[in-house]
């Protein structure tokens, strides 16, 4: 019995193999429209690069980036980008510097995202009360000065790099809130989720089951897109003193705190300040690119 | 562009609070105000030794009691207004930094032990004030700092607001007797003086002293070498250093007021055991912190006595020496170290400091983290004795060596010796002693003693003495005078162009 | 009338909102383990003092009482004295704001026009080296952070090309007139062309540093709105009329593809507001964002929230602005 | 050159396609139509064969990916395919106009209609003063059956579908012109209003004399109002008649099956159904495209398209059926 | 009004039914409503096909939303056979949600685009049966060759479906609960004429096949004329005219009735004749006309059309109508 049961899964898997094709063909056309789009592929490539870099960073660093050694010194074929007041080689920083990047990114977008969907689907779902409390809340986070906001979670949270992220992503989710919103409200309305509500599906069935994994898909795309905020925040917090302890590699924390070098050794904040650059270029243009792809106009 | 008879400081006045003498407590506003207004006495460092010299008194004695002192002031003073300059307005101007309790109040209230009743006038031309005893130069000094700035009476009384002594008016304007005159201040873009023809010391050379807010170094570097300031405050150490061999450009230095120091809490942990604390003391490497982080603008000083000050000897026990750091902790147990959490707050040059710290208290095993705070929360923290390691700086109130001598030897007086949990009687007591002494001889032996018990037992790495130093054009003469002995002392009638 | 009530309404939101701010920042800035005390008096002052102007400030209370007086404080359009300035915050402010909002206009401008042609530009020709040129070069405003931006330019403009002047609102031997603190403003309302000129040369550079971060954001909307727009019927209305390109591009396409574009400015001039600080501090602008956050630092509750709330009441009139904008755009919404 | 087949139009061997990631899709294949002035001719075929497509070939306003890759458009003495894009803006909207099958969404949402139809009078004699453009404004409105008081300043949005589709008609006509393409210009309107519409356009074809296109995929539709029909299958034409003539005689065997699956009222035989979907026009069938399909399919029919001949006088068929009989029809 | 419009025991049976959409135009929102449906009262019943025609916004989409309770009502009450709908609570709802299916207007939003058809057509079964995944993919692949696709199919999603294929889905979606009530809601107006006889004639083998009832919408009276049994004519939210299809088509009492039947263009050049033509356009359902909602456009208004409006009253045995000036043949 359990036999044939087994034997009837591996065929009905077989199947779906066999009949993929549409959604193989799905990914031939993704790819196709990718490879249309220069800017996408451009932006693909420099993300890829960065998270290559994130991974392979011991094996491409030269140097340990936190040891110190002869000071101040410019790029040569020892210390590719020079090194830093220190004497830490900034090629090195930079490299490891990658892998604080993506902790950053990973956190602020579950933070964010999180937050973001679990206010926005609710508020436009729901609609009145419900939506005009939540609405009300998000416009309360979106007038408050993000910095500001930023600089008081970090400081009641206690300054260190995860905090401040937690931070950048507690004061980042209302975008993300008024998106996922005005996605719910446009799938709210749309036949298929009538249809599942006419099968019998409860709220909370819909909303996790149906609308959420509509909404999500711009919602990603606005975070592609928020990356390059996300990481000048992180940035611009700490230039104010708050982000990252020292001695860990944050691009942004490098630029800062070598923006006093700025004049007579432009390398310690060049090399970083470029990192960051192509990084968020890097995801803008993919998530610019995502979008055009998504987009039902060109889709067709 | 700048006028021959106009000298443009670039500073970052984002941190400026108020010009009330009164109430000033940070270094360069204080070093305005001390500009703007005359002092019963004036302290001057004069062959690297800080000494006393009249300003508007001319002359004073202490009476036998040693508490008893008689201030007699000059003839013919004004204000800049006009006014004459009349004993009311000393005991005024004195009596009111006791009232109002400000940020400075406990240097009168404590350190002199002046109460409201203190200063009085003897007749118009001589002032009284009675003292809890404490000695001569620190009388002096404490009379010559900013916060002995004298008032027009007439003039603050007639700007008061609710009882507050003018205080509101005086944050951005002056009644003083001082060379200059403060014209406006206009907050985050500049503040403006000008000379004081009334100036009992004759009317300065520069007629207009202009402070341009500048927050960023590298801004003020650029414009220090277009000429459009003609002082540049807050470079960094490493620009300093390339303005050297500019050649319209130079760079003026006098030893700070002010330590550097790694402070262990000595009722923590590992710290409690003072051979750790002078196996951090072995560990740290003072030549690469006054050559990385202060690109050598740093005099290699372990002691709480600034070089120039009384009992001041050059005394430098400790230079990296990890061998011998490492055998220290073994001894004490830690041969595989230990976790720290290392404080420090959000100056540059503090980071930069405990990044370094760090780094070598990680070669004999102390695994120390660092974590920048606002000075706001860390000074919270500290003044709870909730910081195990930390790194910070101490700036020089009165430019006597009980203005040390207490807060880094002395718990009972509540400052950083308690802040970091050292509760060492015997060093308290010697610094009082010390403090109190009224023979030099005595006290100079004393303060050795403290000094070499300190070193050996104290919860105190001194990193480093500061070196105070300004990017200054060429065009602009006698800032070396200026600014000599700079947070104690600072002269702008010394320039000229 | 309709529009009033509306207004109406979105005012009332507005103070609903307010309320919130107040409320949290107040006690957000409470539970930060900090000693705004201990911080104005410095690191040397001793523990009693402390203690002493802690009592005398009422910050020993307990935390709801002084939470009433606070509301209270606000009720009556106070916010308090601040602490390190010892003046009123509204006065601080009053003393700050203009600059920044001088900059934040000026900066709003530079987004609306760059973005808004970039993203005409990229959409018209979409896909083409134009539409990557352009695309690139506003995103390139994103991807910086701006104070390496800001002193990048600074080096380049002011000390080697020496175009423009240094850091500043204006020359420092030059006396502006003075009505609403707007310098610009102040000169055109004089007529003090002179000093308008000086003012103006110095607002460049800070206002493009922090405009051009939002270009990226107005122009990738403008790009994609336009694309929508000439996707649409009416468009191809337009070209059956025999209208040409440049016709059916701005009299057709234009206005209705800037709809969705005002929506992303309103936002933008919130985040330029508050994301001044760092372009105040490289160009020593004297705005009310370093002061904002220099009280933050010192933790200057008052000064934090007075300025937090003048925020987002300003950020909330912008919206509300550009939302009546929004109707008077799309006849759609008339009533 | 060849002799044109209507006197005032004269499509020709009309070849679109579009570049997508598919491929390509061939979305017109050879479409022939002519028309003469004053004539109406209905254009009826599924979704998807290339109705629009041919209209908006026709104005040249086929865009990328899109291309006319052959064909000749011979209107009026000149061949628009050859044209350039600003002599192409001198005969569109001037002596070709068209109106569309969302009346409301081709309208600008934020232009008052009035300004909307006084730009395409503009178009046609820049000179005129804005108070006799309005004039003519006004009575062009007047014309299309609306209150032109207050229908001028109105914005589309408060229109509905039937105004909308008069202001259109409206815009289109201002200029005189002399042919109208309507791409289903009422199959998004009520029955009721579309009849109203239909009677409008009727009218003004007898008062203005213009040669009228008028697509659809409603047999009734084209049954009550047009003179001819050709009837389209993907991307071909396949039929070509004087109405009456198609609809008592389909030769097509598409238009044969067509006629059966159409419901109407009164009638009580079962529907007929035609087996099959509409080709992808990728990858179209070879041969006839509707071969695969055809009830009547032969060997020639899925190896050569089958040209369009005339096997009535004025009435042409695409099909072997009849070519290869060649005397089938001459009863 | 009367309720009791029909003899026999209703299946489905609505009354006085009312759906009021509070509007809100641009940002403005108002205390104006959308009478959508205004005081419907019918009977549908079982194993009939009942047609409900009107134009665009006459509600005949709301009316069905509303009968499944998927909106709530403004006022009224929905009777199966014995059981008040209005009255239940979700829970007890669920019951009935099976029962009770729709297969909606827009064929290609009504499938969720991002779910395999498997899911799509089991979802259902999961929520009521609890059915094991084994069980659920052999009733969907069975429901699947019932309304013509392949097993093949279940794993393909929306978008690589025709029109007439993904309604062919929408169907076995709402059959595959094995429902009594089905809701067509205009299933093949947006389909071509040679895929809509396709389906046409699809749901009239299926209506027998699993003994359903149907409620037919659609604008096309031709279509209602090949499926239906009896007709609801609605215009502007109300009921002008029900009766049985023969008697209704074949004497329309309504003047509206008649303007439909009349403005249909035959696809016979044969038929073409002279028509009445309606007057102006359909009013706003917001504020509908005074008196007779028909009086704006009817061409044989008179005085009291324009005041009085007038009640639903049947001229013979189950035709009903509400004109106060019927067109009596003869
Ligand atoms: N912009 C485009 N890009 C790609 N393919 C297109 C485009 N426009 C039309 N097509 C293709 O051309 C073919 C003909 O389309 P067209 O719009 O002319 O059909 P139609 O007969 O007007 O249909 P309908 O009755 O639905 O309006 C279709 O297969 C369509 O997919
Ligand atoms: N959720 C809603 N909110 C507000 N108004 C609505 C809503 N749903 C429908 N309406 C309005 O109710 C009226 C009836 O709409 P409904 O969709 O029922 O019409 P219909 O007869 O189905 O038309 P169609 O033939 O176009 O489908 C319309 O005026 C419509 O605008
Ligand atoms: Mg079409
Ligand atoms: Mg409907």
């Amino acid at each position: 019995m359990a036999e044939v049961q087994v034997q009837s899964r591996i065929s009905r898997f077989t199947l779906f193999l066999e009949h993929s094709k549409p959604i193989l063909e799905d990914l031939k056309h993704t790819l196709y429209l990718w490879k249309r789009t220069p800017l996408a592929l451009i932006g693909t490539l420099m993300i890829a690069g960065f998270l290559l870099m994130a991974i392979f960073a011991p094996l491409l660093a030269t140097h340990d980036p936190l040891a110190h050694g002869e000071h101040l010194l410019p790029p040569s074929s020892t210390h590719f980008f020079g090194t830093d007041q220190y004497g830490r080689d900034i090629f090195s920083r930079v490299m490891y510097g990658a892998r604080v990047e993506v902790w950053i990114i990973f956190i602020v977008s579950v933070v964010s995202v999180g937050i973001g969907l679990l206010v926005g689907i609710p508020s436009g779902y729901f609609g009145g009360a419900v939506d005009q409390v939540l609405m009300r809340i998000t416009d309360m986070f979106l007038a408050f000065p993000q910095l500001v906001l930023a600089m008081a979670f970090t400081a009641a949270l206690g300054p260190n790099l995860t905090n401040t992220i937690l931070a950048i992503g507690l004061v980042d989710w209302t975008v993300f809130a008024r998106l996922a919103r005005a996605e719910t409200i446009k799938i709210k309305g749309q036949p298929y989720i009538e249809a599942i509500q006419s099968l019998g599906a409860g709220k909370l069935r819909i909303m996790l089951l149906h609308v959420l994994p509509m909404a999500i898909s711009p919602v990603i795309v606005q975070l592609t897109l928020r990356m390059g905020t996300i990481i000048l925040t992180a940035a611009g917090l700490g230039f104010l003193g708050l982000g990252a302890q020292p001695p860990t590699p944050e691009w942004g924390a490098i630029v800062s705190d070598g923006r006093s070098y700025f004049i007579q050794h432009w390398w310690i904040t060049t090399f970083p300040g470029m990192a960051i650059g192509v990084v968020v270029l890097g995801f803008n243009l993919l998530g610019d690119g995502i979008r055009d792809i998504l987009d039902p106009r060109i889709r067709r | 562009q700048i006028p021959k008879d106009t000298i443009v400081h670039g500073a970052n006045t984002d941190i400026f609070i108020t010009l009330d003498p009164g109430i000033c407590f940070e270094v360069l506003p204080s070093a305005i105000v001390k500009n703007i207004y005359a002092k019963l006495v004036e302290v001057k460092l004069e062959d690297g030794k800080f000494v006393v010299v009249p300003d508007l008194a001319e002359k004073w004695e202490m009476a036998d009691d040693g508490k008893t002192w008689t201030f007699y002031l000059r003839d013919g003073l004004v204000f800049d207004n006009g006014d004459p300059v009349t004993a009311q307005d000393v005991v005024f101007s004195l009596t009111r930094v006791v009232k109002l309790q400000k940020s400075p109040a406990w240097l009168f209230t404590d350190v002199l032990g002046l109460t409201e009743e203190s200063v009085t006038a003897i007749d118009d031309k001589t002032v009284q004030i009675v003292t809890n005893g404490a000695p001569p130069n620190i009388v002096l000094t404490n009379l010559g700092g900013s916060n002995g700035g004298i008032l027009n009476q007439k003039v603050v009384m007639a700007n008061e607001k609710e009882g507050d002594m003018g205080e509101v008016w005086l944050t951005d304007h002056s009644a003083g007797a001082g060379p200059y005159v403060l014209k406006e201040w206009k907050r985050n873009m500049m503040i403006l003086l000008t000379a004081n023809p009334n100036y009992w010391g004759g009317e300065p050379a520069l007629k207009t002293v202009i402070f341009r807010d500048v927050p960023e170094a590298a801004d003020q570097f650029l414009l220090l070498k277009k000429g459009e300031i003609d002082v540049a405050h807050n470079l960094t150490a490493e620009q300093a250093n390339e303005l050297k061999s500019a050649t319209d450009v130079r760079v003026v230095t006098t030893p700070g007021q002010s330590d550097e120091y790694v402070g262990m809490n000595a009722g923590w942990g590992p710290f409690q055991d003072n051979r750790v604390r002078q196996a951090v003391k072995y560990a740290i490497d003072y030549d690469a912190i006054i050559e990385k982080v202060r690109a050598g603008f740093a005099i290699n000083n372990q002691q709480f006595l600034p070089v120039g000050y009384f009992a001041y000897v050059e005394d430098n026990p400790f230079t990296q020496d990890l061998e011998k750091a490492k055998a220290l902790m073994a001894e004490a147990g830690y041969a595989d170290g230990f976790e720290v959490e290392l404080v420090t707050n959000t100056t540059e040059i503090r980071k930069n400091e405990a990044i370094i710290v760090q780094e070598n208290l990680a070669k004999i095993g102390i695994k120390a983290t660092v974590n920048i705070m606002q000075a706001s929360q860390m000074y919270a923290k500290f003044r709870q004795q909730g910081i195990n390691l930390i790194v910070a700086g101490w700036g020089v109130d009165y430019p006597d060596a009980a203005a040390l001598a207490d807060p880094f030897a002395n718990h009972r007086v509540n400052q950083l010796a308690w802040r970091l949990a050292w509760l060492d009687d015997h060093a308290a007591d010697l610094a009082e002693a010390a403090n109190k002494e009224l023979d030099e001889e005595k006290r100079f032996q004393l303060y050795r003693e403290l000094t070499q018990y300190w070193h050996e037992n104290g919860p105190f790495a001194m990193m480093y003495q500061p070196v105070q130093y300004w990017g200054v054009r060429n065009e602009l003469k006698g800032a070396e005078e200026a600014f000599e002995g700079y947070s104690v002392h600072c002269d702008f009638t010394r320039l000229s162009k | 009338m309709k529009l009033l009530s509306y207004i109406l309404k979105r005012l009332l939101f507005m103070l609903l909102v307010m309320a919130g701010v107040a409320t949290m920042v107040f006690f957000i800035t409470r539970v930060i383990p900090a000693d705004p005390v201990g911080a104005i008096l410095g690191g040397n002052a001793p523990i009693e003092l402390v203690d002493k102007m802690r009592h005398q400030l009422g910050l020993d209370k307990p935390i709801h009482l002084q939470f009433v007086d606070y509301l209270n404080g606000i009720v009556h359009g106070d916010f308090g004295v601040s602490l390190k300035t010892n003046r009123p915050v509204t006065n601080d402010l009053k003393e700050f704001f203009p600059a920044t909002l001088e900059l934040a206009i000026a900066s709003i401008l530079i987004t609306i026009v760059f973005g808004i042609v970039f993203g005409i530009l990229s959409a018209v020709h979409r896909n083409k080296l134009i539409d990557h040129v352009m695309r690139v070069f506003a995103i390139m405003g994103v991807s910086m952070p701006v104070f390496w931006m800001g002193l990048l330019l600074l080096l380049l403009f002011y000390y080697v090309l020496e175009w423009l002047p240094g850091s500043g609102r204006h020359s420092l031997f030059v006396f502006p007139p003075h009505y609403t603190g707007m310098v610009v403003v102040d000169c055109l309302i004089a007529g003090d062309w002179a000093t308008l000129w000086d003012a103006l040369r110095h607002l460049v550079l800070p206002a493009f540093v922090l405009g051009y971060a939002s270009t990226a954001s107005v122009a990738r909307i403008m790009r994609a709105s336009m694309l929508d727009v000439l996707s649409q019927d009416f468009i191809r209305t337009a070209k059956a009329k025999g209208l040409s390109k440049r016709i059916v591009i701005y009299r057709h396409a234009l206005k209705n593809a800037l709809i969705p574009v005002v929506t992303v400015i309103g936002i933008s001039f919130g985040s330029l507001l508050s994301g001044a600080v760092l372009t105040e501090t490289v160009f020593s602008w004297p705005g009310v964002g370093r002061y904002i956050v220099h009280a933050l630092l010192f933790l200057d509750y008052p000064a934090v929230v007075g300025g937090t709330l003048f925020f987002a009441f300003v950020y909330s009139l912008a919206n509300l602005v550009v939302d009546i904008l929004y109707v008077a755009l799309d006849p759609r919404m008339h009533v | 050159m060849k002799v044109m087949r209507g006197n005032l139009l004269d499509v020709s061997d009309l070849r679109v396609v579009f570049y997508t990631y598919r491929g390509l899709i061939q979305a017109l294949n050879g479409v022939e139509l002519w028309l003469n002035s004053g004539e109406k001719l209905g254009i009826v075929g599924e979704s998807g064969c290339g109705k629009s497509v041919t209209s908006l070939a026709m104005m040249r306003l086929i865009e990328q990916p899109g291309e006319i890759l052959s064909g000749s458009i011979r209107f009026d003495g000149q061949d628009l395919a050859k044209l350039d894009e600003d002599a192409l803006n001198k005969i569109r909207g001037r002596d070709m106009a068209m109106i569309f099958q969302e009346p409301k969404s081709a309208l600008n949402p934020v232009m008052k209609v009035g300004f909307q139809i006084a730009e395409s009078i503009w178009r046609s004699d820049n000179a005129k003063s804005k108070r006799r453009v309005y004039q003519e404004v006004r009575k062009m409105l007047e014309l299309v059956g609306l209150d032109s008081d207050r229908t001028i300043n109105l914005y589309p949005h408060e229109l509905s579908g039937g105004m909308a589709q008069r202001i259109m008609i409206a815009i289109a006509l201002s200029s005189r012109p002399k042919l109208l393409i309507a791409d289903e210009p009422t199959s998004a309107l009520d029955v009721t209003i579309q009849i109203q519409i239909l009677e409008l356009l009727q009218e003004l074809v007898k008062k203005l004399q213009y040669a009228a296109i008028l697509i659809t995929h409603d047999m009734g539709v084209a049954a009550e109002f047009c003179d001819k029909i050709t009837v389209m299958y993907a991307g071909n034409t396949v039929e070509h008649s004087e109405t009456m003539n198609i609809f008592e005689k389909p030769y097509h065997p598409y238009t044969q099956g067509l006629f059966k699956a159409v419901p109407d009222i009164g009638r009580t035989d079962e529907l007929a159904t035609i087996p099959g979907v509409v080709p992808d026009l990728v990858a179209p069938p070879s041969g006839c495209r509707f071969h695969p399909r055809c009830p009547h399919c032969m060997e020639q029919c899925q190896q050569t398209f089958p040209p369009l001949i005339e096997i009535e006088p004025g009435h042409h068929v695409a099909c072997y059926l009849y070519l290869k009989e060649g005397d089938t029809h001459a009863n | 009004m009367q309720t009791e419009h029909a003899a026999g025991s209703a299946f489905i049976r609505i009354e006085h039914l009312k759906q009021y959409f509070p509007i809100k135009r641009g940002f403005f929102a108002s205390n104006l409503y959308v009478k959508a449906i205004d005081d419907v009262s019918l009977d549908i019943p079982r194993n009939s096909t009942f047609g409900v025609v009107g134009e665009s916004g006459s509600g005949k989409t709301t009316l069905a939303r509303t009968l499944l309770r998927l909106i709530e009502p403004t006022a009224g009450r929905i009777h199966y056979q014995d059981t008040d709908l209005t009255a239940l609570d979700s829970k007890q709802l669920l019951v009935f949600r099976r029962k009770m299916q729709i297969v909606q207007q827009d064929p290609y939003n009504s499938l969720h685009p991002r779910k395999l058809i498997k899911n799509i057509i089991g979802e259902g079964l999961k929520i009521h049966f609890h059915d094991a995944s084994d069980v659920v993919y052999s009733k969907v692949k069975a429901i699947l060759e019932e309304v013509g696709l392949r097993e093949e199919h279940m794993f393909r999603y929306p978008h690589e479906f025709s029109g007439g294929q993904r309604q062919r889905i929408a169907v076995a979606r709402a059959l595959v609960l094995r429902p009594e009530f089905l809701i067509l809601d205009e299933p093949t107006s947006a389909l071509d004429v040679s895929v809509q006889a396709v389906i046409l004639k699809m749901l009239k083998d299926l209506k027998r096949e699993f003994s359903l009832t149907y409620m037919f919408i659609t604008h096309d009276l031709a279509i209602i004329d090949y499926m239906a049994d009896h007709v609801a004519v609605m215009y502007l939210g109300e009921l002008v005219e029900v009766g049985a299809k023969k008697d209704l088509f074949g004497n329309p009492a309504h003047p509206y009735t008649y303007l439909l039947l009349d403005s249909i263009p035959h696809p016979d050049p044969r038929k073409r004749k002279e028509r009445i033509l309606s007057r102006g356009e359909i009013p706003s359902p917001v504020n509908p006309p005074k008196g007779c909602r028909f009086h704006t456009r009817c061409p044989y208004v008179q005085a009291r059309c324009k005041t009085d409006p007038p009640d639903m009253r049947e001229i013979r045995a189950g035709h009903f109508m509400r004109c106060h000036f019927p067109l009596i043949k003869g």
